[in-house]
């Protein structure tokens, strides 16, 4: 039951593992006058601890990837993380090199992915929508 | 074009400094100087142009595995001339250790902190230098420089 | 005065918000999204996959159905949406033009691996 | 300052305020650790590696085409500049030159860049105020601007529109059009912002007289971009090098005397209108001829041989120094981000002021922002999180 409540009013938690920001700017426009997320209850949450969704961008340093665990075991449960652009799915062009690890699945399960590089806002909702109907047949799956 | 003749050349402050001079493209003076000569040479600039005209655009320090050196570019942008020239030093690899020019520029903090870290180069009377300034935790306790050509990790 | 004047005007205005998921957004026709190789016009020549900056893009063998004449080599480009970075290297670099572009953003998916070929694949039908 | 530190450690009430882990924007994020006394700040001590890549190594290992893609990646909000500076890098070492169109097709899109960044940076600034109105308002606004650079580049943020030679799209006369009544859009927008800002007691009452930088610290100090402008040291790599078509195009360089925060800010939004002035003027006196370069035809091996190039992203200074030997890779790459020395240099000018001021004067150094969400307060061992917006409001308490 729980996790079908998430839906009315999922909060994101927008945490950025040491990306180039072009991702976190256009997660900041996807909750912009433009596109107002509210409209669905989808809005910042002011800490981890209040927050449904992490969304996570930026390529996962190592040293950020330690904050990434931290971070994502003090959310409540039921929680869901999506992996916003290139470097957060498995490193992007950053593959290779000493700093990163390839993804943000490597730390911690992924539910969601929007690939693009940054991906549009629209790009980014889509996502969180797909998210939904994810949590909403893992609710059907709970109740049977 | 008066106030620019007003301001001397870069190479006739160092004149006596310089060992041989080489061009970065595009149009950027290059003057090799001597390792031990590097504070002479900074402070002396910053005397000729005065405080508010010349800062320090850049440091770069590259590993020359082959000839078994390590070059140090000071880049130098002097504001009246809109010239950029370039102060060169070259450093055995075995022992890469240098005067800190951090009391004349406190701007050098990050470029030296970075350098030590990326490239292993020591800067004397510098004390902010630590390892882990950038580079991840499992690379410095392995004590590889990443820059360096020979890195492996 | 002056507010009222602001006020009058804003109540007139439309707001700014597009209803996205039931409001298409305006988005340009040449905008970068998804790519995919024509297998009419490829060769094979793995140049796409060698210049991928971030090796998103993988040679597969063609199935074992398909001959193509122009193909001798029988391998395809296959991009792996997550990984792509939608630069479109691949498109300028390739000799042939054998890719084609469209403005598609909406990819988001439930694994790390989304390909390209169900798209490549579908060019050879429509012939 | 070493002094001022040991004496406060030995206080014992006195304040640790680390800020931010977080700090994605700069290619060198940094945690600001705080030692306050009561409310003034004795010392800051900054930390970085948070978003080290290793990008440096990753431009040996890769090819020179490769590194067209890699460098932008190294901030998204100034990428074009980024892109630019390292294919003008290029361009050096093969010793080409593009075409007149391709030049004033760059300038275009990296003053399209510099406005949304200018109004990005001030609707932070607004928020961090808490001035939510603001803030929204701008954020519509730029997304005009936004829309412009997708009309011409192809994507809203990461362009990727430059290659050694010249520019990877054209434009057509719709287009233009297009871009041309984008922009008028949004021109008496930036002028009312600018008043807003001028004139506002919301804004003016926490910004002036804060954060002052003297032009001797600015140059000792490293410190470029409008963080410089706005302490009347008149640096512009624009106007130095006249890379480009920033040579013909007209255009002046903003100073201002104060050097405190506001000037700072009020530098962006006059920078953000002189940079209007030059998109409508490339849009309107744009040469014919061929702007696209074909990659096919691009040499793969590079000449030995280094260049130095500089550029001006909308935060400062930004150099690339490239070695080439003579191989289908660069032998060493070596990047300056202006926040690099913006924000890790800039630890002496916190001092002095309260710890509410923190976040005003971070910002008005422009550190490519959303990265500093989270600051860790610790108050006689006890632990408080608390966002960067709550640490601005706690002078109010």
């Amino acid at each position: 039951m729980s996790i079908k409540l998430i839906r009315y009013s999922p909060w994101l938690v927008h945490f950025n593992t040491g990306g180039c920001n072009g991702c976190d700017i256009e997660v900041l426009a996807a909750l912009m006058p433009h596109f107002d997320p509210e409209r669905f209850g989808v809005r910042l949450a002011p800490s981890v601890r209040h927050g449904d969704i992490l969304v996570v961008t930026g390529a996962i340093t190592k040293k950020a990837a330690v904050r990434l665990k931290r971070l994502y075991d003090q959310m409540p449960n039921p929680k869901f993380v999506v992996a916003v652009g290139a470097c957060a799915c498995d490193g992007g062009v950053f593959k290779g090199a000493y700093g990163i690890l390839r993804g943000a699945k490597e730390v911690i399960p992924v539910d969601a992915y929007v690939p693009g590089c940054p991906p549009r806002p629209e790009a980014i909702l889509y996502g969180i929508v797909k998210l939904f109907q994810k949590i909403e047949l893992l609710a059907k799956a709970k109740s049977k | 074009m008066s106030e620019a003749k007003a301001v001397p050349d870069p190479k006739d402050v160092l004149r006596d400094l310089i060992i041989r001079e080489e061009l970065v493209k595009p149009n950027r003076r290059v003057f090799v100087i001597d390792k031990t000569k590097i504070r002479e040479a900074i402070s002396r600039i910053l005397k000729t142009y005065g405080e508010t005209s010349a800062y320090l655009s850049s440091v770069a320090g590259v590993d020359k595995i082959e000839q078994g050196i390590m070059e140090l570019n000071y880049f130098i942008s002097i504001l009246p001339r809109t010239e950029v020239i370039v102060l060169r030093v070259q450093l055995p690899r075995a022992n890469p250790v240098i005067d800190s020019i951090l009391d004349i520029y406190p701007g050098a903090l990050n470029f030296e902190c970075e350098t030590y870290d990326l490239l292993g180069i020591q800067f004397n009377g510098n004390k902010f230098l630590k390892r882990g300034f950038f580079v991840p935790e499992d690379v410095v306790k392995k004590g590889v420089y990443p820059l360096r050509k020979d890195a492996k990790w | 005065m002056s507010i009222w004047q602001e006020i009058l005007k804003n109540v007139f205005k439309k707001p700014v918000t597009i209803e996205y998921p039931k409001v298409e957004t305006p988005i340009e026709k040449d905008s970068r999204g998804l790519q995919y190789a024509d297998l009419n016009k490829c060769t094979g020549c793995s140049l796409c996959a060698i210049e991928c900056p971030s090796n998103a893009i993988e040679m597969r063998k063609l199935p074992e159905n398909i001959k193509l004449k122009h193909n001798p080599r029988g391998l395809y480009p296959v991009i792996n949406y997550p990984s792509c970075i939608f630069c479109y290297r691949c498109i300028t670099i390739c000799p042939v033009n054998a890719f084609v572009t469209t403005s598609e953003y909406r990819l988001a998916t439930e694994t790390d691996k989304l390909f390209s070929d169900v798209y490549s694949l579908k060019t050879l039908g429509q012939g | 300052m070493t002094l001022l530190t040991e004496a406060v450690v030995k206080i014992p009430i006195s304040l640790e305020v680390p800020v931010g882990p977080q700090h994605p924007a700069l290619h060198e994020p940094v945690v600001l650790k705080l030692y306050a006394d009561g409310e003034e700040i004795v010392n800051v001590e900054i930390l970085t590696g948070y978003n080290h890549r290793g990008i440096e190594k990753l431009f040996e290992m890769s090819s020179f085409y490769k590194g067209v893609f890699i460098a932008p990646r190294i901030c998204g909000i100034c990428n074009t500049i980024h892109a630019n500076v390292y294919v003008r890098a290029i361009e050096q070492l093969l010793g080409m030159e593009p075409s007149p169109r391709a030049k004033y097709l760059r300038v275009l899109a990296l003053e399209l860049e510099r406005i949304h960044s200018h109004m990005l940076i001030n609707a932070i600034m607004a928020e961090i105020l808490g001035y939510d109105t603001l803030f929204m308002l701008i954020m519509r606004d730029r997304e005009y601007i936004m829309k412009a650079k997708e009309i011409l580049t192809g994507n809203r943020v990461t362009s990727e529109y430059f290659m050694p030679g010249g520019v990877r799209r054209d434009i057509d006369d719709t287009k233009r059009e297009r871009i041309l009544d984008l922009l008028k859009r949004v021109k008496p927008r930036l002028e009312y912002y600018k008043k807003l800002f001028e004139t506002d007691p919301t804004v003016t009452n926490r910004l002036i007289d804060v954060g002052v930088l003297k032009p001797r610290d600015v140059v000792l100090h490293s410190l470029v971009g409008p963080v410089a402008r706005g302490s009347g040291v008149k640096t512009d790599v624009r106007a130095e090098d006249r890379y480009d078509a920033y040579g013909e195009v007209p255009w002046n360089v903003v100073t201002r005397r104060e050097g405190d925060s506001m000037a700072r800010m009020l530098v962006r939004w006059d920078e953000a209108l002189e940079s209007w002035n030059m998109c409508e003027y490339v849009l309107t006196h744009l040469p014919g001829g061929q702007a696209v370069v074909d990659e096919r035809k691009l040499p793969r091996v590079l000449p030995p041989g280094e260049a130095y190039t500089r550029g001006e992203p909308p935060r400062g200074e930004l150099t690339y120094y490239i070695i080439g030997y003579g191989r289908d890779r660069p032998y060493r790459v070596k990047v300056r981000t202006p926040s690099f020395t913006n924000i890790i240099n800039s630890g002496f000018s916190y001092i002095g002021y309260s710890i509410a001021d923190v976040p005003v004067i971070l910002v008005s150094y422009d550190p490519c922002i959303a990265c500093m969400e989270r600051a860790v307060l610790i108050k006689n061992g006890e632990e408080k999180r608390l966002t960067l917006k709550e640490l601005a409001n706690m002078k109010k308490r």
